[in-house]
């Protein structure tokens, strides 16, 4: 059951991704990706990672996404802006992608199938009171640095895009 | 009293004249390098009663690196070279006006200094800085003070910086080597490293491919020629006077000892090669237009002489060499004097646009002719002296590379005449030549007396520098 | 005592020197001559003090200067060595020097730059000194080399025309070849005995040979031959000489008659111990003596200028010279140089004297008829050619009569060979003769003139060598030779005193002097008798154009030798010399044009920058999981 | 769900994000959109993501899933500044085609 | 542990200031906080630490890099002053930014976490995307921002999946459990493929070739400062991470992984100095002389145990050369478009003092002796030398003589050609930072050891 939900759940996410690359129409590649990271987080709940999946729904498909489909609109982008692409960029593109796909997977099926048992420690290690104990304890500092990393990111765009008095 | 002292007051003058102003550089340059020839004087003087002049002092422990300065007669006797040379190649730069004055003496001191730290060090890396710094004054020299059209001086210049530069890096390599296996750069350290026969083999090609292309050895030449005629006088004096001497001396003193074997296994070739040079230099030379590319490949057929000395690893081919090497920094900075003075008086350096000088200036042909003569190796000039010292070397590795090599003093003869027809004798030139000034006289006078003096009593410089080659034969051997 | 004389017998001329380079315009023409004659004296008198002292103690003299080189198993010092060769030398040197001396103060008394030749001369007596009386090779070579110097300096002495100063570098590298032989030569000796002094070599080959040696001292001795046939103009570096008489005229008969031309005769005779262990190279010597004497009288019978005529002449008798060396007859060569330096000087100063009252003519073509007008230069020209062809009792007769009897006695055609030299040189001798002093004039009306015969101060040197050319002979009669007594201890071994006069001899005397009547007669006939003039340039034809363009020897040296060099020398600036850039220039090219190529990669589009990303990081994960 | 790796097996999430890793590779290539590369970015982080689960679960260890957390914040303010970059593009442009962005090259 | 604080606290503080209105005491305030950090820093030097689980290590490796970034982002604050001087209401954010920089930067060569390395990379480049396209008017400046910020996400992505395959083979993120599983021989194949994915990031971040596109592109687009500050601090940086990564992971490297590293090594030098013969753009000709560079300094990892000072004395070197060589472009081109090597015409003439300067560290970069560029090339190629790469040496060696000719061209056009504008005065800023820079850069030449037996 579990298996069959996986796969289901491992096509959409595939699916999504790949229907995301390829509409020509940025608005449907944003909406397949939302439903790829909705996908992306039935996996973490398949995993048990509830919390995780929730933050996720909400970061990702709530924050990013919404960003970029602001940006799109902003941009007046539904249409589609791409001129026609050139055969080689698709050809050295697929080349990449099968590449790298192969590469990676070749790798990593070479690498020794993991024989030990996969243990339940019994311990609980996802609950949101572990993980946030964990977070503010142990990670600390990299917490923190992340605030910073958010800072600066807020200043950047700002910096950027808001508009300047016209230099002399 | 030590042999810093000497490197103390170049690079003090150097300073100093930067910051004397365009008016007195000249005259600031002049008396520090004055100052330093006494000072050397004083050094050479310790020398002969015995006190040790040399100087060490830790530099840096990771690598293991010494600040060490050895003065032996035959470091003495190049240093004492440069530093005769440097106030005279000053003197004689006082017809000419630079832009900048203050700039370019600072760079000559400069350039005095690293070229006498050269000599000095006995720690290899310190040698090999010393051996990089004396490249970059001489490009700046000649890159703005030079001659002739800007575009191709730019060229030759950077050809030859570029074509130096790499021959001294695959030097570097071949000490880092060594450093390797001896865990010091220390002069007798190296010497008294074991290599296998093929270690050598390479080491002694870097060290060649860095000398040969200094020195210049053919085919390694095709710098020399077109720097030396876009290089300001002062320039090419330096050069040729006491920068190629730089790469012989360095041969005798890392190249040999170092890897003697290698050198008794190439002794054939490397000899050949040098003697070639002899000839090549000299057929080259006759029918040159320029005055000073003439002397350039005059002075490429000298240095591959004295090279080919060197090279055949006897007492007598060395002991020439350094002999040969002196003189010929004396006669031919004489002679690019000469040439300068031409310049200065018809602003030509082609030969075909001079002649029917003689009888305008005869105090200058006179002094000219003597530099002729001297270049020729006339007996009783000192030069005779060293070319037949290393004729002899020569002689006694092979008759045949005696007979190729001393075809040098017919060829010589031809080429030096042939031009000194053309340039000074003939019909009296249309154009007014003043005859020498005191300072353009006194220049030639002192160089011409070291020549004759020398060239009759030797023996001051033969004892000064025997000893120190006998020891480096030693190793060698 | 003795360094102090040695030092005024060098320093004199030295000195001289000197005084008139830096202050010969002060002393005025006349002041720098005297100047410059008087330091010559000082040497002669000086000589004569030395041979005096030495033909009394039959000690040579050995004076120890100063150290000089060193090289790697022996010093070479500045030693001198008077004995009773180089006192021989050094008398007439400077005896003969001394007169020309005066003879060029009224010679060239016009000139301004006069108190430069005195200098020169001066320098030139110096260095001629210092070749004579050097007690090793190597002193020996500086004076060698430095009479080259002097050579050169004075044959380009009216440097204003180029052609006189190609002359002059012409003879100096010529001499140069013939020097770097001589320096192998000293190479060799050096090696083979680690010595350069004469004596000690002389020991060192008399008391043992060295078996091991003897291939090598050929080459020494071969070399040497090469020097000395460099500076006494024999075949093939012969040519120099009669280019050389581009200069005035008491060089050409200081220099290159009487002194420096048998600097090549001395040399070999001072190491006459070498050559004697050397028979191969003697015969080369002779070989070439004897060639060079026929070909260079052969040159002479038809030159027109009359100074080239005696220079040819000098190359001829210096070839008998030789010819007599290699037959091992050193002293008999040693005559015949005095005898020779004798007439020689007297014919060039001779003929000075002719070109000095007619402004500078040479050409015999445009002479004649000066019998009358210059009497006393006249007589001291007819002293000295019948000498010269050997006519008894003069002077040239004797030794040139030992040498002929020598060759005689040694090889059948070499005696033939110089026998026909001999009679060519009567012939064109007093071809000269006739042409210059008989008959009509043929010069300008202006020549004629002014035509007059010479100041004092040049004849009276004219009659001293005529009066010399006359008695010379009597220093070696045959049969009762002072000069092979005196020389007997510079030799290893005994002096030629096998030709003791029989029968043989007296027939050999009579046909030399029958042979050089004959020449006479060849030449009275044509040029009294029938009163030819040599025919104008364009007009010879035949054999006797190739004579008069001296075999084209010129010629060929030109094509072969130095044609080919300065083609060489343009072939290589203009190719070699490039190439060999361009192979510098090359690599930067190569950077260059691939910096070119790399701009196209370096295309701005992100897509490409990516891609090559991935392909980088697939093939460092592939080569490291799967090629490893 | 207790024991999911051990009917899936961790291999399986492995290759999954790989390929997904793989997807965003092809979009970010095959796309001149600046926004769906962006998007293919986010692909690429989310893989990574996903494997980082995988894993926090397979060693039963709470500190990869806090890494998440981590790479989320990350991609939000990558996200945010690359959009502030393709904003100003697009003012000065008035299109997002990476393609005309090639005017710094050679 | 305090420097990461006191710098982070400094960040805020400039932030403040201008809520403040005190604009004007923004860049002397950071300039005074970073000197008194980096005394701070300096002070700590033998300590060996670790803070906070781990999180932060303390040693004289961290210390000393520490004490260098600090030391440049002082450099580059300071230049700051004059470069903004028409951005007046902007100034605080990007000093605060340059903090905020520094900061990643610190944490990136004293994590003991790969959390905090990810963080602290992430920083830093965030932190210079935004510099990169801080021009939004200039077309150029948003093209460099845009490729910088696309190229460097990707990389991010590649190094945070190596990050997750190295915490599947650990389970752990720390420094010290990292390091003892890649020295047990049962750490599975997963812990490599992470190593090789974050090394390929790494050599992006450094501009290795042939993950090097960007940086030329980059450098020519963003403003000078930025290009400043990506190739003397940011370049650094990262090689002293990726040499710190090294040291945890590749204790006991495989030769097939050192091959791979001669390999880039090699390529980029040569790649980086032969593209750089043909540059006009003085930013473009640094930016391939900086990829050469990276190829030198690559070669630090051929023998870890012993070229930590190498490695700090060539960054140090290079660096102090780079921003002394800024500080002179910065003054020549600042206003102008773009930095063509044409303005630099006759700077000899017009200002013989920063044409030395220039002139000084180009010498440097180019390995001329008596400046540290020369030294620091000596060290590293001894040392590779030492490790056995012959071959790697005499590449370096080819390098060095292709670098001349373009480090070259610049300096004779200083000397040679005619100024095509009248003389302008030099900031005060720029003056004392050239100086400064090429001095510390000669005196570190004439006393080498003062940092070689630092590490």
């Amino acid at each position: 059951m579990i298996e069959v939900l996986f796969y289901i759940l491992s096509t959409i996410t595939l699916g999504t991704a790949l229907l995301t690359i390829f509409s020509r129409n940025p608005i449907h590649s944003a909406i397949y990706l939302v439903i790829c990271f909705f996908s992306i987080a039935g996996h973490y709940l398949l995993l048990n990672a509830q919390f995780l999946a929730i933050v996720h729904v909400i970061v990702y498909s709530g924050a990013i996404m919404i960003l970029m489909l602001f940006t799109i609109m902003l941009m007046n982008l539904n249409k589609e802006h791409e001129k026609h692409k050139p055969k080689l960029i698709i050809i050295a593109a697929t080349i990449a992608f099968c590449l790298v796909a192969l590469v990676l997977l070749a790798a990593l099926l070479k690498t020794k199938p993991v024989v030990e048992s996969y243990y339940n420690s019994g311990t609980d290690f996802q609950s949101i009171k572990v993980l946030g104990q964990v977070l503010l304890n142990e990670y600390m500092v990299p917490f923190e640095f992340a605030s910073v990393l958010l800072l600066v990111a807020m200043i950047g765009a700002v910096l950027i895009s808001k508009k300047e008095k016209q230099k002399a | 009293m030590d042999v810093t002292i000497v490197l103390l007051i170049l690079l003090l003058g150097a300073v100093v004249t930067y910051f004397s102003g365009n008016k007195a550089a000249s005259k600031v340059a002049l008396l520090f390098s004055a100052v330093a020839f006494g000072a050397s004087l004083m050094i050479l003087n310790q020398y002969n009663q015995g006190i040790d002049c040399g100087f060490s002092a830790v530099w840096m422990t990771n690598p293991n690196i010494l600040f060490s300065l050895k003065a032996d007669g035959l470091a003495l006797a190049m240093v004492l070279l440069t530093t005769v040379l440097t106030p005279l190649i000053i003197l004689s730069s006082f017809g000419n006006n630079f832009n900048n004055a203050k700039n370019f003496y600072a760079l000559v001191m400069f350039m005095a200094f690293a070229m006498t730290g050269t000599f000095l060090a006995s720690d290899g890396f310190l040698y090999y800085i010393f051996w990089e710094l004396s490249l970059i004054p001489i490009y700046f020299i000649a890159l703005l003070w030079g001659n002739g059209d800007a575009a191709e001086r730019k060229k030759a210049v950077i050809k030859f910086f570029i074509y130096t530069f790499a021959g001294s890096l695959f030097m570097l390599v071949g000490f880092i080597y060594l450093y390797q296996k001896a865990g010091s750069f220390q002069l007798d350290k190296l010497y008294a490293l074991e290599l296998s026969a093929t270690e050598e083999f390479w080491i002694f090609l870097a060290f060649f491919f860095a000398y040969a292309i200094k020195i210049p050895i053919i085919p390694f030449h095709t710098w020399q020629a077109n720097v030396y005629q876009k290089a300001p006088t002062v320039g090419t004096m330096l050069l040729s006077g006491i920068m190629l001497k730089m790469g012989l001396y360095s041969v005798i003193r890392w190249q040999l000892p170092i890897a003697p074997n290698a050198a008794q296994e190439l002794l054939y070739t490397i000899v050949g090669l040098s003697i070639a040079g002899v000839i090549y230099g000299s057929i080259v030379a006759l029918k040159q237009r320029d005055l000073k590319k003439l002397l350039a490949y005059s002075s490429l057929a000298h240095v591959g002489l004295i090279a080919a000395g060197c090279y055949t690893l006897t007492l007598d081919g060395l002991r020439g060499a350094v002999l040969q090497m002196i003189a010929h920094g004396f006669v031919i900075v004489g002679l690019f004097f000469a040439a300068e003075i031409i310049y200065r008086r018809f602003e030509t350096r082609t030969i075909a646009d001079m002649g029917g000088i003689r009888s305008q200036s005869p105090k200058f042909t006179s002094m000219f002719m003597i530099l002729v003569l001297a270049s020729v190796a006339l007996p009783g000039t000192f030069n005779f002296v060293g070319e037949f010292t290393v004729l002899y070397s020569l002689f006694q590795t092979n008759l045949a590379f005696a007979i190729v090599g001393g075809t040098t003093i017919i060829l010589g003869a031809f080429y030096m005449l042939r031009m000194f027809q053309q340039a000074m004798l003939g019909e009296t030139n249309a154009k007014p030549f003043a005859d020498v000034s005191f300072n353009e006289g006194i220049v030639f006078v002192l160089i011409i007396g070291f020549l004759l003096f020398f060239g009759l009593y030797p023996k001051p410089i033969i004892d000064l520098i025997t000893p120190s080659i006998q020891d480096i034969l030693v190793h060698i051997k | 005592m003795e360094t102090s004389f040695v030092l005024l017998l060098l320093l004199a001329p030295f000195v001289g020197f000197l005084s008139n380079i830096f202050f010969g315009k002060q002393l005025g023409k006349t002041g720098s001559g005297v100047l410059g004659t008087l330091a010559v004296v000082v040497s002669f008198f000086v000589s004569c003090y030395f041979f005096s002292q030495v033909s009394g103690s039959k000690q040579p003299i050995n004076v120890h200067l100063f150290d000089w080189i060193s090289l790697g198993k022996f010093s070479i010092n500045f030693d001198i060595l008077l004995d009773q060769l180089s006192l021989l030398w050094l008398l007439f040197v400077t005896g003969i020097g001394s007169l020309i001396h005066i003879y060029s103060i009224s010679y060239m008394h016009d000139d301004e730059n006069i108190h430069k030749f005195f200098a020169y001369l001066n320098l030139f007596i110096f260095f001629m000194i210092t070749l004579v009386v050097g007690s090793n090779l190597l002193i020996m070579f500086i004076g060698w080399e430095g009479v080259g110097l002097c050579s050169y300096l004075l044959i380009g002495f009216w440097h204003k025309n180029q052609e006189y100063n190609d002359a002059a570098k012409k003879a100096f590298i010529m001499n140069r070849i013939g020097d770097l032989g001589f320096l192998i030569g000293i190479f060799i000796i050096g090696y083979l005995f680690n010595t350069l002094d004469f004596n000690v070599i002389k020991q060192a080959v008399l008391t043992g040979s060295n078996p091991e040696v003897a291939g090598w001292l050929s080459i020494a001795t071969l070399c040497l031959f090469i020097g000395a046939s460099g500076k006494s103009a024999q075949i093939p570096l012969y040519t120099w000489l009669p280019d050389a008489m581009a200069g005035p005229t008491p060089v050409s008969a200081l220099i290159h008659a009487a002194t420096m031309v048998t600097a090549g005769i001395f040399m070999i005779t001072r190491l006459n111990f070498l050559f004697d262990l050397t028979p191969d190279v003697q015969n080369i010597i002779a070989v070439v003596g004897a060639i060079t004497s026929l070909v260079a009288a052969s040159i002479g019978l038809v030159q027109n200028d009359i100074k080239k005529v005696l220079a040819y002449s000098t190359v001829s008798q210096l070839g008998l010279m030789f010819l007599a060396l290699g037959l091992g007859a050193y002293e008999v060569a040693v005559f015949h140089v005095i005898t020779h330096a004798f007439f020689k000087a007297c014919l060039f100063l001779g003929s000075g004297s002719v070109i000095h009252a007619l402004h500078g003519e040479q050409d015999m073509r445009r002479m004649g008829g000066l019998k009358g007008a210059m009497k006393v230069t006249f007589l001291t020209f007819l002293l000295a050619t019948l000498a010269i062809s050997g006519i008894p009792p003069f002077a040239g007769f004797f030794s040139k009569d030992e040498i002929l009897m020598v060759a005689f006695h040694e090889n059948k055609v070499l005696w033939v060979i110089a026998a026909v030299a001999s009679i060519m040189t009567a012939f064109y001798m007093f071809r000269l003769l006739y042409l210059t002093f008989f008959k009509e004039f043929r010069g300008t009306e202006e020549q004629k003139h002014h035509l007059h015969e010479s100041p004092m101060l040049i004849t009276f040197p004219l009659m001293v060598l005529g009066v010399l050319s006359v008695v010379g002979g009597a220093i070696s009669l045959p049969g009762n030779s002072w000069l092979n007594h005196y020389l007997e201890p510079i030799f290893a071994h005994a002096p030629h005193e096998a030709h003791h006069l029989g029968t043989t001899e007296y027939m050999l005397m009579a046909f030399a002097v029958v042979g050089a009547l004959i020449g006479i007669g060849i030449a009275y006939s044509k040029y009294i008798k029938k009163s030819e003039v040599p025919a104008e340039d364009s007009e010879i034809t035949g054999f006797a154009k190739v004579l008069y363009n001296k075999y084209y020897v010129d010629e060929a040296y030109m094509a072969v030798i130095v044609k080919p060099i300065y083609s060489l020398s343009k072939f290589l600036r203009d190719y070699i010399e490039t190439g060999l850039s361009q192979i510098i220039f090359g690599f930067g090219a190569v950077a260059d044009g691939l910096a070119l190529q790399g701009k196209k990669l370096q295309n701005g589009n992100i897509g490409f920058y990516l891609f090559a990303f991935v392909f980088g990081l697939c093939s460092v994960v592939f080569y490291l999981f799967f090629l490893r | 769900m207790e024991h999911i790796l051990k009917e899936i097996g961790v291999e399986t999430y492995l290759y999954l994000s790989a390929l997904l890793f793989s997807i965003g590779v092809f979009g970010i290539l095959l796309r001149r959109n600046a926004i769906i590369m962006f998007m293919s970015i986010e692909i690429m982080l989310n893989a990574v993501n996903l494997l980082l689960v995988a894993f926090s679960t397979f060693h039963q260890d709470a500190s990869g899933q806090v890494f998440v957390f981590f790479s989320m914040a990350v991609a939000a303010a990558e996200v945010a500044v690359g959009l502030a970059i393709l904003v100003s593009i697009f003012r000065n442009l008035g299109s997002i085609d990476i393609d005309n962005l090639k005017n710094l090259k050679g | 542990m305090s420097t990461i604080i006191a710098i982070a606290v400094l960040g805020v503080v400039c932030l403040l200031a201008e809520i403040f209105n005190l604009r004007k005491a923004i860049i002397p305030i950071t300039v005074a906080g970073l000197l008194a950090i980096l005394g701070m820093t300096v002070t700590e030097f033998n300590t060996t630490e670790s803070y906070y689980n781990n999180m932060i290590v303390v040693n004289r490796f961290t210390v000393a890099f520490s004490s260098l970034f600090i030391l440049l982002t002082l450099f580059l604050v300071t230049l700051s002053h004059h470069f903004y001087k028409n951005r007046p209401s902007k100034v605080s954010d990007f000093i605060a930014i340059k903090i905020f920089l520094l900061l990643g930067a610190v944490a990136m060569v004293s994590f003991g976490n790969l959390a905090m390395f990810f963080l602290g990379l992430e920083i830093l480049s965030i932190s210079l995307y935004i510099l990169a396209g801080s021009k939004p008017l200039s077309l150029k400046s948003n093209e460099a921002g845009m490729k910088y910020f696309l190229m460097g996400s990707f990389a991010s992505g590649v190094i945070l999946f190596g990050i997750a395959l190295i915490y599947g083979a650990v389970a752990s993120f720390d420094m010290n459990m990292i390091y003892e599983a890649s020295n047990s021989a049962a750490t599975g194949d997963w812990f490599y493929i992470g190593v090789c994915m974050i090394t390929v990031g790494m050599l992006f971040k450094i501009a290795a070739v042939p993950f090097h596109f960007w940086a030329p592109d980059v450098y020519e687009g963003a403003p000078a400062l930025t290009t400043a500050t990506m190739s003397t601090l940011a370049k650094v940086v990262a090689m002293a991470t990726f040499f710190k990564l090294n040291m945890a992971m590749n204790g006991n490297m495989n030769f097939a992984y050192e091959t791979v590293i001669v390999i880039i090594s090699i390529f980029s030098m040569t790649v980086g100095n032969i593209m750089a013969l043909r540059q006009n753009n003085i930013k473009r000709m640094l930016a391939f002389s900086g990829i050469s560079h990276a190829g030198f300094m690559l070669m630090a990892l051929l023998n870890l145990s012993n070229t930590t000072g190498s490695l700090f004395y060539y960054v140090t070197a290079y660096t102090l050369a780079g921003i002394a060589a800024f500080a002179v472009i910065l003054y020549v081109c600042n206003d102008k478009d773009d930095e063509s090597i044409t303005f630099f015409n006759g700077l000899g003439k017009n200002n013989p003092v920063m044409a030395a300067v220039l002139s000084a560290s180009l010498l440097s970069m180019a390995g001329i002796p008596i400046f540290s560029g020369f030294f620091a090339k000596f060290f590293i190629l001894n040392q590779t030398l030492q490790a056995g790469y012959l071959i790697l040496v005499i590449a370096g060696i080819i390098n060095s003589i292709i670098s001349v000719y373009y480090y070259f061209k610049v300096i004779s056009a200083m000397y040679t050609k005619e100024p095509n504008e009248a003389k302008k005065p030099v900031p005060f800023e720029y003056y004392v930072v050239a100086v400064l820079a090429i001095g510390l850069n000669i005196a570190i030449g004439l006393f080498p050891s003062c940092l070689m037996d630092l590490l």
